[in-house]
C-alpha cells in the first residue's frame, strides 16, 4: 500500500516538474526543474529496488549532465531570439511530427507490455539477495561484457567529439 | 513505525544539533589556530578566550539585513544556499558515527541508516551541491560571482572525477560499498586504509580542499581576485547559509575520510597491550577525534601555503591525480588478484 | 576567436570587469579595468586619480619648512625617504652643508624605512597570493621599526623626520643598540620568511615568469628601483648618484635576471640583507657632532630650478623644484613617484595572463596608491 | 530494504525544514532599509558598465564535457570493484581494456590541449 501512494505521489511530482519545464520562461528555471525531475526519478528507482541505478541517475544525470545542461545555458547567448527566423507554421509541421511519432512510440510500448504478461512482482531473487549492486556487476561483467566494452569506444568517441567541437572554437 | 519514523527522527534531531555545534566551534577553532600560527590571540572578547564567540556570530549574522540586490533572480537566489545546505546535510545519512549502542533497552545504531551503496550515495549528494554554486553565481547577475561560480563548478567537477575514482580502491579492498562494512573491514584487517591506501588517501586529501574550497585551492571564493566569488551578493542570513554549508562540508571531507581511511570509530593500537585502556574511550568519542584531527590539517595547510592558480590547479587535477587515481586502481586491481590466485 | 561579425555558438563575449576601486587586493583605491576572454586578461587599463589630494599644488602654497610634513602623506609607508628626498633637494638649492653625523642618521633612517616598506610589500604581496600568516609575520616585524621610529620622532607612520639642513633631534639614548637588536631580529626572521615562500612549489608556480619585462623594455617604460634591478639592469641611485652618507658604506645591489615576479621578490629579499649590512655600518661609525647645519632664520632658496633623486624602497623618487627667489613657497613643486611611474608598465604586464596573476602583479610592482595620486 | 531509505527521505525534509525556518526566523527579525545604491550589483564600487550575462568561455563547457565522460567511466568502475573477489584475472583483463580505451580518448585530450586551462 505504502509503496503504491509513494509511487502515485513520485509520479504525479514528476508530471508537474517535466510540465513546469517546458512552461516557464527562465532556462535555467527549466534546468532546475529538469534537475528535480531526475532526482524524483531516481526516488522511483529506489522504489523498483534498483538503488546502483538510482544513485548512478543522481550521480550522472542529475550531478553531470545536467551541470553541463547549464553550462549551456549560461554559455550560449539567449538574449538573440533565434526563433524568429523560422516560419512558424514549419515548426507546428514539424511538432505534430515529432509529437505524433512519440505518442506512436508510447502505444507501442504500452500494446507490447499489455502482450507480454509481466510478472506481478519482481523476480523473488532480485528481492532476496540484497546487493543490487553485485548483481548489476555479474550481469554487466559476464552477460552483457561485449556492449560494456563497446560502451567504452562509445565514450572515446564522445570525448573526441566534444573535443574537437569546442577545439576548433578556441 | 517507532522504529521508521521515530528513531530516526531523533538521531536526525541529534545530528543537526551535533552538527551545528561542531560547525560553531570549527569556525572559533579555525580563527584560533590562525590566530596561534601567525602569533595572534585571535578571538579574546566574547567569553573567556572567546568560547562564546561562534554564538555572536550566530547572532549576528541572524539579525543582520539580507539583501536582495536589484538585479538578481529573485527564487533562484533564495534556493541556491538552500540547495548547498541541503546536500552538505544529506550527506550524513550513511556516515557511521559508533557502533551499535545499548540506548534505553534498545539496539541502536550510530549511524543513520546503512545503505549498500553508501559510497556511491556520499559522491553523487556530494555531486549536487555543485547546483548551489553555479545558481548562486547566475541568479547574481553580477560580475564576481559568476565567475566565481564557473571557476568553483569547474573545480569541483574536475575534483569529483578524481576523489570518485579513488574510492574505487577502497571498493577493490572491501568489496562493498556500505561504510559499515568498511570500518568493519578494518577493523578484521587490523590495519587504517590510510595505510594500505596513502596515494588513495592522497588524492581524497587534496580533492576533498579542492571540493570544500579551501585553502590552496579556495579559488572561487579568492578574496585577492573575486573579492568573494559565488556569494559576494549574499549577505544576513542567505550568506550564513553558504558558510554552514562550507563548514559542514568540511565536516562531511573529513567525517568520509575518517570512515575510509582512518577506521572510522574504531580506537587505535587496539593489538599493542599497554595501549588496551584506548579501547574504554566510547567508540563515537574516537570519531570525534578524528575528525577533528583531519579538520586540524586543513587549517594547518591554509595556515602555510600560497594560493594555487586557476589552471594550475585544473592542471593539477586533471593531469596529476587522475592518472594517478586510474594507475592506482589498476595496480590495487592486479595486487588483489595476485595475491588471491 | 573569430570576429564579431561571424559569432557562432561557442563563441564568447569579452567581458569588460572593474578591479578596484573598491577591491581587496589593488593595494588601495586603484581601479584597472579588465577585459577578459574566459579568465585570460586582454587588455587593461589603469584608471588613478581617487585619492588625489593635490600634494604638489598644495606645496607651493606652504613655506619651504611647512612641507616637509606634507611629503609624509605621499608614500605614507615610507615617510621618512619621502622627508629626505624632500629636504635634500632644498640642501641642494641653498647649498647648505649637512653634518656628518646627520648624513649618518638620514640614512640609517632611511634604510630604516627600506625596511619597513619591503616588509609591507612582501606581506601584501604573499596574502595576495594566498599566504596570509606572511602578511602577519611581517607587520609584527614592521612593529619593531615603527617603534623606532616613534623613539626617535614621535610618530608612527607620517614621521616629519627630518629639516632642512640636518634633523628635528638627536638620537635618544640607547637607541643605536635597539637599532641593532633590530637589524639581529630583520637577519634572523627574513630567512624564516624565505621558508615559507621561497622554495614553495605553489609560490614558484604563481611567480616565476609571471611579467615578465626584459632590460631593454624596463629602460625604455621607465621601471626604477627594485623592478628595474630584477630585470637585470644595474642602477641604484644609492650607488650610482650617492646622497646622504651612501658613499661611505660598503653594500651590494642585487640584480636579478629573468625579470619576473619571482626575481623581483628575490632582489627585494636580498636588499633586506643589504638594509641590515648598511646599518650595522653606519651605527659603528656614527660620528659625534652637531646634528643640523648652518641653516638661514628664514628658508627662502635663491631663484632656479633643480631636480634631486633618491633612491626610495620602491625606486626613484624625485623632487623638482622651483624658487622664484623671492616668494616664502616653492614656485612650481613636482614629485617624480615611483609608485606612479612603475605602476604605468602595468598593462604591459598583465596582458596574456590571468585574473589571478592581475593580483601577484600589482603586488610585485609595490605601489602606494598615496603616492601615485598624490 | 526500502525502511533503510526512510530515514534518508526524513533526513532530507528535515534539513529542507531546517533551511526554511532559519530564513524565516531571519526575515522576521533582520531589518530592511531601502537604498538604492545599496542595491546595485557589487562592482567595486563602479556602476556596471556591461551585463554579467555574457557569453562566457567555451573552456568551461569542455570541462563539464569531459567530466561527464568520466564521470561515466568512473561508474562502471564501482560495480567492477565490488565483484572483483570473483572476477580475479578475468576481471582485470576486461577492465584493463575498457580504460584502455579511454586511456587513449584520454592521451588525446592531453595531446589537443583540452586539459590546459589557458
Amino acid at each position: 500500500m505504502g509503496e503504491g501512494v509513494a509511487f502515485y505521489l513520485l509520479a504525479a511530482l514528476i508530471l508537474a516538474c517535466g510540465v513546469a519545464v517546458v512552461t516557464v520562461r527562465s532556462a535555467v528555471h527549466s534546468v532546475i526543474f529538469l534537475v528535480a525531475s531526475f532526482l524524483l526519478v531516481a526516488m522511483l528507482y529506489v522504489l523498483l529496488h534498483a538503488e546502483f541505478l538510482a544513485v548512478i541517475q543522481v550521480l550522472v544525470y542529475a550531478g553531470g549532465i545536467m551541470v553541463l545542461y547549464l553550462f549551456v545555458v549560461m554559455l550560449v547567448n539567449l538574449k538573440r531570439a533565434p526563433e524568429q527566423r523560422v516560419d512558424p507554421r514549419r515548426r507546428d509541421r514539424l511538432g505534430i511530427l515529432v509529437g505524433g511519432a512519440v505518442l506512436a512510440e508510447l502505444v507501442a510500448i504500452g500494446l507490447y507490455a499489455f502482450m507480454q504478461p509481466l510478472p506481478a512482482s519482481p523476480p523473488a531473487e532480485t528481492v532476496a539477495g540484497a546487493n543490487n549492486i553485485e548483481r548489476v556487476g555479474w550481469l554487466l561483467y559476464t552477460d552483457f561484457l561485449v556492449p560494456f566494452e563497446v560502451a567504452s569506444v562509445l565514450l572515446l568517441v564522445a570525448l573526441i567529439g566534444a573535443i574537437v567541437l569546442a577545439k576548433r572554437e578556441l | 513505525m517507532v522504529d521508521l519514523i521515530v528513531v530516526p527522527l531523533l538521531k536526525i534531531v541529534v545530528l543537526i544539533v551535533a552538527v551545528l555545534t561542531a560547525v560553531a566551534y570549527m569556525v572559533l577553532l579555525e580563527r584560533k589556530v590562525q590566530a596561534w600560527v601567525q602569533v595572534r590571540l585571535g578571538p579574546m572578547r566574547v567569553g573567556p578566550h572567546g568560547v562564546l564567540q561562534p554564538v555572536a556570530d550566530v547572532l549576528k549574522l541572524l539579525i543582520k539585513e539580507d539583501i536582495t540586490p536589484s538585479r538578481v533572480d529573485r527564487w533562484v537566489f533564495t534556493l541556491a544556499p538552500i540547495i548547498v545546505l541541503v546536500c552538505a546535510f544529506w550527506v550524513f545519512a550513511v556516515i557511521p558515527v559508533g557502533p551499535t549502542v545499548e540506548l534505553f533497552g534498545r539496539e541502536v545504531s550510530l549511524q543513520l541508516t546503512d545503505l549498500n551503496v553508501g559510497l556511491l550515495y556520499v559522491v553523487s549528494i556530494a555531486s549536487l551541491g555543485i547546483y548551489g554554486t553555479i545558481l548562486a553565481g547566475w541568479s547574481s547577475n553580477s560580475k564576481y560571482p559568476l565567475l566565481g561560480s564557473l571557476r568553483a563548478s569547474a573545480q569541483l567537477v574536475s575534483y569529483e572525477v578524481a576523489v570518485t575514482m579513488t574510492l574505487v580502491t577502497i571498493i577493490l579492498l572491501t568489496g562493498s560499498l556500505s561504510f559499515n562494512r568498511i570500518v568493519e573491514v578494518q577493523r578484521d584487517m587490523g590495519v587504517w586504509f590510510a595505510f594500505l591506501q596513502p596515494v588513495a588517501f592522497f588524492i581524497y586529501f587534496v580533492g576533498g580542499l579542492a571540493e570544500t574550497n579551501r585553502a590552496p585551492f579556495d579559488l572561487p571564493e579568492a578574496e585577492q581576485e573575486l573579492v568573494a566569488g559565488f556569494h559576494t551578493e549574499y549577505s544576513g542570513i542567505r550568506f550564513a547559509l553558504f558558510f554552514l554549508a562550507e563548514y559542514t562540508n568540511m565536516i562531511v571531507v573529513s567525517a568520509v575520510a575518517v570512515t575510509v581511511f582512518f577506521g572510522g570509530w574504531l580506537a587505535p593500537f587496539p593489538n599493542v597491550g599497554w595501549l588496551s585502556w584506548l579501547g574504554y574511550i566510547p567508540g563515537w568519542m574516537w570519531f570525534v577525534i578524528k575528525v577533528f584531527g583531519v579538520l586540524y590539517a586543513f587549517l594547518w595547510v591554509r595556515a602555510t601555503f600560497p594560493r594555487y592558480r586557476y589552471d594550475q590547479l585544473m592542471r593539477l587535477g586533471w593531469k596529476v591525480l587522475i592518472p594517478l587515481a586510474i594507475a592506482n586502481v589498476i595496480v590495487t586491481a592486479a595486487v588483489k588478484v595476485w595475491w588471491l590466485s | 576567436m573569430s570576429t564579431p561579425g561571424s559569432q557562432s555558438l561557442f563563441d564568447t563575449d569579452e567581458l569588460v570587469i572593474n578591479m578596484g576601486p573598491q577591491h581587496p587586493s589593488t593595494h588601495g583605491v586603484l581601479r584597472v579595468v579588465l577585459k577578459l576572454d574566459g579568465e585570460r586578461v586582454i587588455d587593461a587599463d589603469v584608471v588613478i586619480g581617487y585619492l588625489h589630494r593635490g600634494v604638489e599644488k598644495l606645496c607651493e602654497s606652504r613655506d619651504w619648512t611647512q612641507i616637509v610634513l606634507i611629503t609624509d602623506r605621499m608614500d605614507y609607508v615610507a615617510a621618512a625617504t619621502n622627508n629626505l628626498g624632500y629636504v635634500e633637494t632644498v640642501e641642494k638649492m641653498m647649498g647648505i652643508e649637512v653634518p656628518r653625523r646627520a648624513r649618518y642618521i638620514r640614512t640609517i633612517l632611511s634604510e630604516l624605512q627600506r625596511l619597513a616598506s619591503h616588509l609591507i610589500w612582501l606581506g601584501t604581496h604573499a596574502a595576495d597570493i594566498g599566504a596570509l600568516t606572511v602578511f602577519l609575520y611581517c607587520l609584527r616585524e614592521r612593529e619593531y621599526i615603527l617603534d623606532l621610529f616613534e623613539e626617535f620622532c614621535g610618530a608612527r607612520l607620517t614621521y616629519n623626520s627630518m629639516r632642512v639642513g640636518g634633523l628635528p633631534g638627536d638620537l635618544p639614548p640607547g637607541w643605536d643598540r635597539k637599532c641593532l637588536e633590530l637589524c639581529d631580529i630583520v637577519d634572523q626572521k627574513v630567512p624564516e620568511y624565505e621558508t615559507l615562500l621561497t622554495q614553495n612549489r605553489i609560490w614558484l608556480n604563481r611567480t616565476k615568469g609571471i611579467g615578465v619585462i626584459t632590460a631593454e623594455q624596463a629602460v625604455a617604460l621607465g621601471f626604477s628601483g627594485p623592478p628595474l634591478r630584477a630585470s637585470g639592469v644595474l642602477r641604484d641611485i644609492r650607488k650610482d648618484e650617492p646622497y646622504a652618507a651612501y658613499e661611505e658604506f660598503e653594500f651590494d645591489i642585487p640584480v636579478g635576471e629573468a625579470g619576473d615576479t619571482y626575481d623581483r621578490y628575490l632582489v627585494r629579499l636580498e636588499e633586506f640583507r643589504q638594509s641590515t649590512r648598511i646599518i650595522r655600518q653606519a651605527i659603528e661609525g656614527l660620528p659625534e657632532g652637531p646634528i643640523i647645519g648652518k641653516v638661514p632664520r628664514l628658508i627662502k632658496p635663491p631663484a632656479g630650478e633643480t631636480y634631486h633623486a633618491i633612491e626610495s624602497p620602491k625606486g626613484e623618487l624625485g623632487y623638482f623644484i622651483a624658487s622664484d627667489g623671492k616668494s616664502l613657497s616653492p614656485y612650481r613643486f613636482r614629485v617624480r613617484p615611483p609608485s606612479l611611474c612603475n605602476l604605468q608598465v602595468l598593462p604591459t604586464l598583465v596582458r596574456g595572463h590571468l585574473v589571478a596573476d592581475v593580483v601577484a602583479l600589482i603586488g610585485t610592482i609595490d605601489i602606494v596608491l598615496g603616492e601615485v595620486d598624490r | 530494504m526500502l525502511e533503510a531509505y526512510v530515514p534518508v527521505l526524513i533526513l532530507l525534509l528535515v534539513s529542507i525544514a531546517f533551511a526554511l525556518v532559519l530564513l524565516l526566523v531571519a526575515w522576521a527579525v533582520a531589518p530592511e532599509k531601502f537604498s538604492k545604491v545599496k542595491l546595485q550589483p557589487y562592482e567595486c564600487g563602479i556602476e556596471p558598465v556591461t551585463d554579467a550575462r555574457d557569453r562566457y568561455s567555451v573552456r568551461y563547457y569542455l570541462v563539464a564535457m569531459l567530466f561527464v565522460i568520466f564521470d561515466v567511466e568512473t561508474v562502471f568502475l564501482y560495480p567492477w570493484a565490488v565483484i572483483m573477489d570473483d572476477l580475479l584475472l578475468f576481471g582485470l583483463i576486461e577492465m584493463l581494456v575498457f580504460l584502455g580505451i579511454l586511456i587513449i580518448g584520454y592521451a588525446y585530450a592531453w595531446r589537443k590541449g583540452a586539459l590546459e586551462w589557458a
